[in-house]
């Protein structure tokens, strides 16, 4: 995969600059702890019906900030904005909790640290 | 005077499967803005895969998250997991891995189908296909040892071969449903209480589905050049007779379009699967521990699947996301049902064939 | 709509196509259907491979004290997946994996606080048994230590 | 009444809900209904309606959004009702047995009366499952119906309840003696 290191302040005019609507297919936002509290992003594209390997637009940020959302020009994007902010408890731009989560469960599953 | 009426459906309904609750503002009938709450079946199967499981028996696992497309869940997850062990397999475990996905996406479409033509109303139509279905499940518990969870591949190959019986009983059985499925073909196409309930209903136009990012089926009905067999060079799909399926419209009397000529499509390819299948072992040998990062795709009954895993060279891995076809189709599907009429919704809903245990994990 | 009506008048004659299941006739499972897992204490070497093969941790062995094994196994439980039997060192001997339908069960057997019982009391058990093993090896080498200094 | 009664034991209906599951029994639970297999013909229906129905076919490991909805459910079933649980992971959480967001097990939540084995349970387990269930449940119904005749009204409630405890002991003996 093509692997594309952006920065928290660029990442939203990279993509924006990268993606065409009608070539470049959304695949998903992963997202993975990184060491010193900190938070790997991934946003994944790759092309229709071409062979291409998938490109991938790389972020690694703190917890604690406010991640730019992509869903301005992607819509497609609020579900898996919505379900990191579930899974790691960070904070994304206009994206709202409690996709699969109750208050009652247990809360940031994947962003928690592994003993 | 205007006034929006909200209508709840679900999470328990006769007309889902699984629940996913919506919530429909309407007015009058037309459904002006729609709610969908789909995290009731979040089991939290990717904090399982990457702590609890070791990788040789996340497979196993994944292919729980949904029964219908389970074969390409384990697939899909193999595949990664191969790509990050250096493993290279012949082209029969590639025959064999095909010819159950393709086995798998038969009996889904039907089933689709089957559930399309229920909510329409026609629930004869629904007992007929639920029937032929039948003749692929048993062609499924044959080659597989179970009707739904088939549990056949496995990281370096497949975990049964294809017997001599096992082909008769596929060739024949296939035989059988050709006419069967000619006759939904023109059941379909030419039955004028049906097209009422499907045609211009539910419409997705070109230019949404590149907007919401479409996939699958849903994608192809609307023309929409899409699909992971043609974009991945995993398998030999070209050799074995694919090629791409698209319609014009978009609506739901499209989408079965496509659904119907996909299975047609399936049934030919398994049978050149079945005549032209190489020699060769069923199982490579595989040795080390996944290191790495892989991405994964593989098309699914409903559209994409991918897998992205990532292994630190421990027997437990690091990652594992799963990107499922119905959860990036969930914006779409809300665009469709905002401005069709109430009395549709459950034919709009089962038309997307969602999938919400793979939406949710 | 002629079509239609002829097919009507021909499955009115034509033989029912439902199996009549527990009432007259069986259904034939196919072969190698993968049913009940089957277990032979005789042949069985302990190697707990079964064990830590199986997903859903539906067998496990419990210890006891003079050293010997015993095995649990939960068909409520089980996946049916058939790792373990190909995890087995001695597959078809020592377990495997039948043809036979799996029987359902009633209230009273307690399918699930049963076995929460019997996984907590295996677990225990092992504990148990590793625990004394350490303080005989410990005693052992305190005494030759012992021995060691006279 | 014992006349109508007649026929009433001979269709009880089904209430379907997936507290969870991968979809896999659910297939089968509709494969079960379609006409290879035909459940329909021992009266039992789909309905979708809790009201009207008397056996609860529940699938999946309990999720926490849905166990509130389980509950419901099954507290809207009219008396005598039967619970099954099928598949693997509605008797003990199967694979998902463990992970943060289910509750292993249907039975932490609401009494179950028939368990269906498999991953995913065939139809001719189901509608062994199933056939269980109607025996329970027709004995169910006698142990409610009878009270209610009011001949020498507390003799027959003992009565029933004394029956009870002995087919429960009795139930007990036929498991462990094999």
């Amino acid at each position: 995969m093509n692997k594309i290191d952006v920065s928290l302040e660029n990442v939203v005019e990279t993509i924006k600059a990268f993606y065409d609507p009608a070539a470049h297919h959304f695949l998903t936002l992963n997202a993975l702890r990184a060491p010193e509290d900190q938070i790997e992003l991934e946003w994944i594209f790759t092309r229709y019906g071409v062979i291409e390997e998938p490109t991938v637009f790389t972020l690694t940020c703190k917890r604690d900030v406010l991640i730019p959302s992509v869903t301005s020009f992607i819509p497609s994007a609020i579900m898996s904005e919505r379900e990191t902010v579930d899974m790691f408890g960070v904070s994304i731009e206009g994206a709202k909790r409690g996709l699969y989560l109750d208050d009652d469960s247990l809360q940031m599953p994947l962003g928690r640290c592994r003993v | 005077m205007k006034k929006t009426v909200e209508i709840p459906l679900g999470s328990q309904h006769i007309s889902l499967l699984e629940p996913i609750r919506f919530r429909f503002h309407c007015e009058n009938e037309v459904i002006r803005d729609v709610d969908a709450d789909v995290g009731f079946v979040h089991r939290g199967v990717e904090e399982a895969c990457a702590s609890r499981f070791e990788f040789k028996q996340v497979g196993y696992v994944v292919a729980r998250v949904c029964g219908l497309c389970a074969i390409t869940h384990s697939l899909g997850y193999t595949l990664a997991v191969e790509k990050l062990l250096h493993v290279s397999t012949n082209e029969r475990i590639k025959y064999l891995r095909m010819l159950m996905v393709e086995l798998d996406r038969i009996h889904s479409h039907m089933l689709c189908l089957a559930h399309t033509s229920e909510n329409a109303g026609f629930e004869a139509l629904f007992m007929q296909i639920m029937n032929d279905r039948e003749l692929i499940m048993d062609v499924q518990e044959a080659l597989s040892g179970n009707r739904v969870q088939f549990d056949y591949i496995s990281i370096g190959g497949v975990n049964r071969d294809l017997s001599v019986e096992a082909a008769a009983l596929v060739l024949r059985n296939l035989a059988l449903l050709e006419p069967k499925i000619d006759e939904l073909f023109e059941r379909f196409t030419n039955n004028w209480s049906l097209s009422l309930k499907y045609r211009g209903i539910g419409a997705l136009s070109l230019e949404q589905a590149y907007m919401y990012n479409t996939l699958g089926p849903l994608a192809r009905a609307a023309g929409l050049v899409t699909d992971v067999r043609l974009e991945t060079d995993d398998f030999p799909y070209a050799q074995v007779g694919f090629e791409i399926i698209t319609e014009r419209g978009g609506d739901i009397y499209a989408r079965n379009l496509v659904r119907l000529r996909e299975l047609k499509q399936s049934m030919q390819m398994v049978r050149n699967i079945v005549e032209g299948l190489p020699e060769g072992a069923i199982q490579e040998k595989t040795k080390g521990k996944p290191e790495g990062e892989a991405i994964a795709r593989v098309e699914a009954p409903r559209g994409e699947l991918m897998y992205l895993v990532r292994g630190n060279k421990t027997s437990i891995l690091e990652r594992v996301r799963i990107k499922t076809p119905t959860f990036s189709g969930i914006p779409a599907m809300i665009e469709i049902f905002k401005g069709s009429n109430f009395a549709d919704a459950p034919a709009i809903l089962a038309s997307f064939d969602p999938c919400m245990s793979c939406t949710a994990k | 709509m002629l079509n239609a009506f002829i097919q009507a008048l021909k499955n009115l004659v034509s033989k029912p196509v439902t199996l009549q299941y527990p009432l007259a006739q069986d259904i034939v499972l196919p072969p190698q259907y993968r049913g009940l897992i089957e277990y032979s204490a005789e042949d069985c070497i302990f190697c707990d491979k079964c064990e830590h093969a199986c997903p859903p941790r539906a067998i496990i062995f419990f210890q006891e004290e003079n050293g010997d094994k015993v095995y649990r196994y939960n068909p409520h439980l089980c996946i049916y997946c058939g790792e373990c039997v190909r995890a087995c060192p001695k597959p078809e001997e020592a377990l495997w994996q039948s043809e036979k339908k799996q029987p359902f069960a009633v209230r009273a057997e307690n399918v699930n606080s049963e076995w929460k019982v019997w996984e907590e009391r295996c677990h225990s058990s092992r504990e148990a048994f590793a625990a004394a093993k350490k303080a005989k090896k410990a005693a052992k080498a305190q005494s030759e230590s012992v021995q060691g200094d006279l | 009444m014992s006349f109508w009664s007649k026929w009433r034991k001979r269709a009880p209906w089904i209430l379907h809900y997936n507290a969870g599951s991968c979809n896999g029994c659910d297939i089968e639970i509709l494969a079960a209904l379609s006409p290879r297999y035909d459940l329909e013909r021992f009266g039992v229906l789909n309905s979708g309606n809790p009201k009207q129905s008397d056996i609860f076919l529940v699938t999946g490991p309990v999720t926490y959004r849905s166990r509130e909805r389980l509950i419901e459910l099954y507290m809207q079933i009219p008396e005598p009702k039967v619970v099954v649980a099928v598949g693997a992971c509605t008797a003990t959480g199967g694979v998902f047995r463990g992970m943060y967001n289910v509750e292993d097990g249907i039975d932490r939540y609401i009494p179950v009366d028939v368990y269906v084995p498999g991953c995913a349970a065939g139809p001719q387990l189901i509608i062994d499952g199933v056939m269980e269930a109607v025996k329970i449940w027709e004995r169910k119904t006698q142990e409610i119906e009878e009270p209610f005749k009011l001949f020498g009204g507390m003799g027959k409630i003992g009565e029933a309840l004394s029956r009870r405890n002995t087919l429960e002991v009795k139930d007990e003996q036929n498991r462990r003696e094999p």
